[in-house]
């Protein structure tokens, strides 16, 4: 871990800070399915964060959330990644990223699954900034759950 | 710097002030206001506690108990010197200053002293542990909590003033841990006093940095914190007027702190036993003892004029820095030495983060102080924080990280 | 003695068995059940943390921050899994075990869990930790406090049985630190939960000296403290079933134990952080993640069979002694550590201190449960107490000192 | 302080251990001006005491003390030397007892004024004894006060 607090371009890939300056799918659009609002007690970053669903099918993920660029990127990534998709797959997705997010570094990534995801693998180094990274996706299973009416896992 | 004070003989005394970090970089430690670093005679002092005098106290009757006691009971009589309490049964330990401010909270609500209709009154530049009290004891009062607002410079805004006749407790921050201003905490006393009410200081960043004297003071109730004035963790401090304290009923209840228990019911001993349930944090105390010591070596007055020219020094350098905003007094003028800031594009995390791969060590966040952030507008803010060990070279290497920073953004 | 278990090793580990009193005379240290001694690797552990590694934690990004967080979460972890806990976030660190107890009793009170007619049932061989806050519920609430009786063999009374299906709440020590007795606990659970009480365990005397598994257990909290377990002072353990912490109110208010925090109302965090408010004893969490270390290394089974072979060998030849009477059972079965004694003619204090005055530290006392005492028609014993380092030639320096002691008051 | 912890002798005088084995004026008589109860939260010692006044002379002391030989002999002390004499004269003996005590050993005392009592110099040498030996002093002290009107100072 040690060379890594330094290696700062390992935290702050090209991909993460992309998606940071011009966020995928933010803003918080109409008639959601279920809204949550999630806070980083730590550092007090919040998002709102809707989903919209069609049937069994992520219709949509509209947010609005004031963070850190990880934060930030990471919800727009996580828009890209379920949009579109079977709730059953997005759920797969967030365990993927939150399997690489707590491996702390050690973790391969598939990046089948993850895409851009896979740019995040240098935050599992930087153990203070999982949560920042991880923030929209927990909403977003907060969220899921409530719209399909199981409770959060 | 006073002339007197020399900083590089005091980092000698740090041992961690020379860790190396990631990439061997030396340690930059700029987050005092969150906690401060030991000196080795404090850690040493525990250490000598644990391995030759551990008993526990009061309760011992032996030699070892006897020497433990001593060591304990030292520790409360050097930190009611160090503030100047009329007596030494007047300090309290707590496990932080977080406690003593719920503890003092919670037996007002239990003596009745706060009651349906009454007014609590705080400011909008509480540490959450000097908000959160407040808020649940009105709930379980049904008193009304009001506040002391702040003027867009920072300061305690006393032009619009919240105490009225129901007001029956005012507590305030003496220094912002967010904001940095030194509030004028007389003028607040006296406001209070006009309307008998009682007044709690929190001086959880006041008595590591400035002087105190809490007989001068007059408030009722002063609260702090020994992890942030080169103490241990695990021991805070609740000084209270002796008479106030005889009358209040206990907090927590236990060993220690009762006369005589029966099934029938307790009575409770005298203060300060009233308050301390429980084994109390004995090495603790030893440890605070050892700080204290250190700090009045030093000369409390060496370390406010080193705070006071050190914090001078670095709101003169930051506010040379393009998009670099300063949230609170802009003047080293009733400042301590915690500067808080939003760098214009870029999120304090991201700044803390930059600066930490220099091994500079900053805080970024709301720094338990949510409602003073939303008054200003800013969700988090970075904070660079300086204690009586910080150099000129290492604001600097602060600033100079900033502008690192600013570049690496873009911004 | 078990065979693996090598008392002479372990006391290397204690610098403070070395140590010569007045006279010269080695220390016999017996008073054990008021606080345990320390290895040097606690004290060791707790030096590196403060020496390389201190930072405030949760809320500090840097390097060091995370450092001291890993440490101070990592104690966490250890105590979890030394108790077995099926969740680390189950882990609450306290200040002690007081006010552990006292959180258990406030939250239930708030929370409306217990109210006016109501039962909360204790036993009469309660600490006064585990009797005063149930009395305050009591006074607070209007419940009504029922008690277990002791038989005169100083057993909890199962026969009289307090509980009811009035019953919300059954607090009850595991290891009396008076009687010695190991209460079966397990039957006592299982009682409360045929009327859904919920069951507080003081585990203060239990967890230093027997393997708890908190999962097989069954009961819903288990209160202990740190420096009873060769731990630091400063810190205690509330371990609470993770639905019911969820469920719960918060107990302090202030910094970590809040998700957001505003002007007109703040809401609270998960737990562990929802009931830990302020900085939480860093160092001291670090300390007792090496107790924990130090106990699972010599292995608690072997902790637990040295235990019952000492006090084996103290009650018999105690019992040789004329005059002198062990209060509490006289075999050692079901039975920790703490031998309570009279002796005819001679009061308890003047026992200590003759005592001491040969280097033996024993307690002298109401030993902090007085409804006990007044139970055996007493109004204080002694106390020897023995525990992981005790040898049977202090046992046989103890007898010596009692037979002196007889001698000398010519009783 | 460290030769003392072993020197019984300087502790447990022989006037001490007489005054316990054989406490002069023990029990508790009628009409007391007030009657205090007092207890070493440390041990759990108990005092129940009464003052017997007869203007501004102490008539009497009566007393029921459960407790150690320092604290029993100290009450039997407290009896001799304080009853027949006027109030004010009572205290100054409280007075000087109480320095004696508080002393840490490094105090001489007054024979005249403490007679017996001065066999309690050894006493003041064990911190956790001087509260054993000043039970009955302060309850004294609070019960003079309770009957002449007077605050606990
Ligand atoms: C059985 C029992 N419960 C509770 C306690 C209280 O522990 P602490 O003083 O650490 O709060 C003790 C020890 O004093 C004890 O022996
Ligand atoms: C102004 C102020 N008040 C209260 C506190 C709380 O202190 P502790 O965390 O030690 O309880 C702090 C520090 O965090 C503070 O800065």
């Amino acid at each position: 871990m040690a060379a890594d607090a330094q290696n700062m371009d390992a935290l702050y890939q090209e991909i993460i800070l992309d998606h940071y300056k011009r966020p995928h799918g933010a803003g918080l659009r109409d008639d959601g399915d279920a809204e949550v609002h999630h806070v980083n007690p730590t550092c007090g970053d919040e998002i709102t964060l809707r989903v919209h669903l069609d049937g069994q099918t992520v219709r949509d993920v509209s947010y609005h959330a004031e963070g850190c660029s990880i934060s930030q990127a990471s919800a727009s990534v996580l828009n890209d990644l379920v949009v579109g998709q079977p709730v059953d797959r997005s759920l797969q997705v967030l365990d993927e990223f939150q399997r690489l997010m707590q491996g702390k570094g050690q973790v391969e990534a598939d990046e089948d699954v993850l895409e851009d995801g896979i740019a995040f693998a240098g935050v599992a180094q930087f153990p203070a900034r999982v949560k920042c990274a991880l923030l929209s996706w927990m909403a977003f299973k907060d969220a899921v759950a409530q719209a399909t009416g199981k409770d959060q896992a | 710097m006073a002339a007197a004070y020399d900083v590089a003989r005091v980092r000698e005394d740090f041992p961690i002030l020379q860790r190396r970090l990631a990439g061997d970089l030396p340690l930059v430690y700029l987050d005092s206001a969150n906690t401060s670093q030991k000196p080795r005679q404090v850690v040493d002092a525990i250490d000598a506690h644990y391995l030759a005098h551990n008993a526990n106290v009061s309760r011992a009757m032996h030699q070892l108990g006897a020497e433990a006691t001593e060591g304990f009971e030292l520790g409360r009589t050097k930190v009611a010197e160090f503030i100047k309490a009329p007596r030494r049964e007047e300090v309290v330990f707590t496990k932080n200053a977080s406690e003593a401010l719920n503890l003092v909270a919670r037996v007002l609500g239990d003596a009745g002293r706060v009651r349906e209709g009454d007014e609590i009154v705080i400011s909008q530049m509480e540490h959450h542990s000097n908000i959160v009290p407040w808020q649940q004891l009105s709930q379980r009062t049904g008193a009304t909590l009001r506040w002391f607002g702040i003027t867009p410079e920072g300061r305690l805004d006393l032009e619009n003033d919240p105490i009225t006749e129901r007001t029956k407790v005012v507590s305030i921050t003496w220094v912002s841990n967010m904001l940095g201003t030194i509030n004028p905490v007389q003028q607040v006393i006296a406001r209070a006093r006009e309307v008998g009410a009682l007044v709690v200081i929190d001086a959880s960043q006041a008595v590591p940095q400035i002087p105190v004297d809490v007989a001068e003071l007059g408030a009722d109730f002063v609260a702090f914190t020994s992890h942030k004035m080169v103490g241990p963790t695990g021991i805070g401090v609740l000084w209270g007027r002796y008479d106030l304290l005889a009358e209040l009923p206990p907090f927590l209840g236990g060993g220690e702190m009762i006369a005589t228990v029966t099934m029938e019911g307790s009575t409770y001993a005298e203060p300060p036993a009233r308050f301390e349930a429980g084994t109390p944090p004995i090495a603790q105390s030893v440890g605070l003892g050892a700080a204290v010591d250190y700090l009045t070596e030093l000369g409390m007055q060496n370390v406010a004029a080193h705070e006071q020219a050190i914090t001078a020094y670095a709101l003169e350098r930051m506010l040379e820095i393009d998009g670099l905003r300063v949230v609170g007094p802009q003047e080293a003028v009733d400042r301590g030495g915690a500067i808080s800031f939003t760098l214009e594009g870029i999120h304090p995390h991201d700044v803390a983060q930059l600066l930490d791969s220099r091994g500079i060590a900053v805080r970024a966040g709301h720094h338990c102080a949510k409602p003073a952030h939303l008054l200003f507008g800013v969700q988090s803010t970075t904070r660079a924080s300086f204690y009586l060990y910080t150099t000129e070279a290492e604001i600097d290497a602060l600033v100079d990280g900033i502008r690192h920073t600013q570049k690496y953004f873009g911004a």
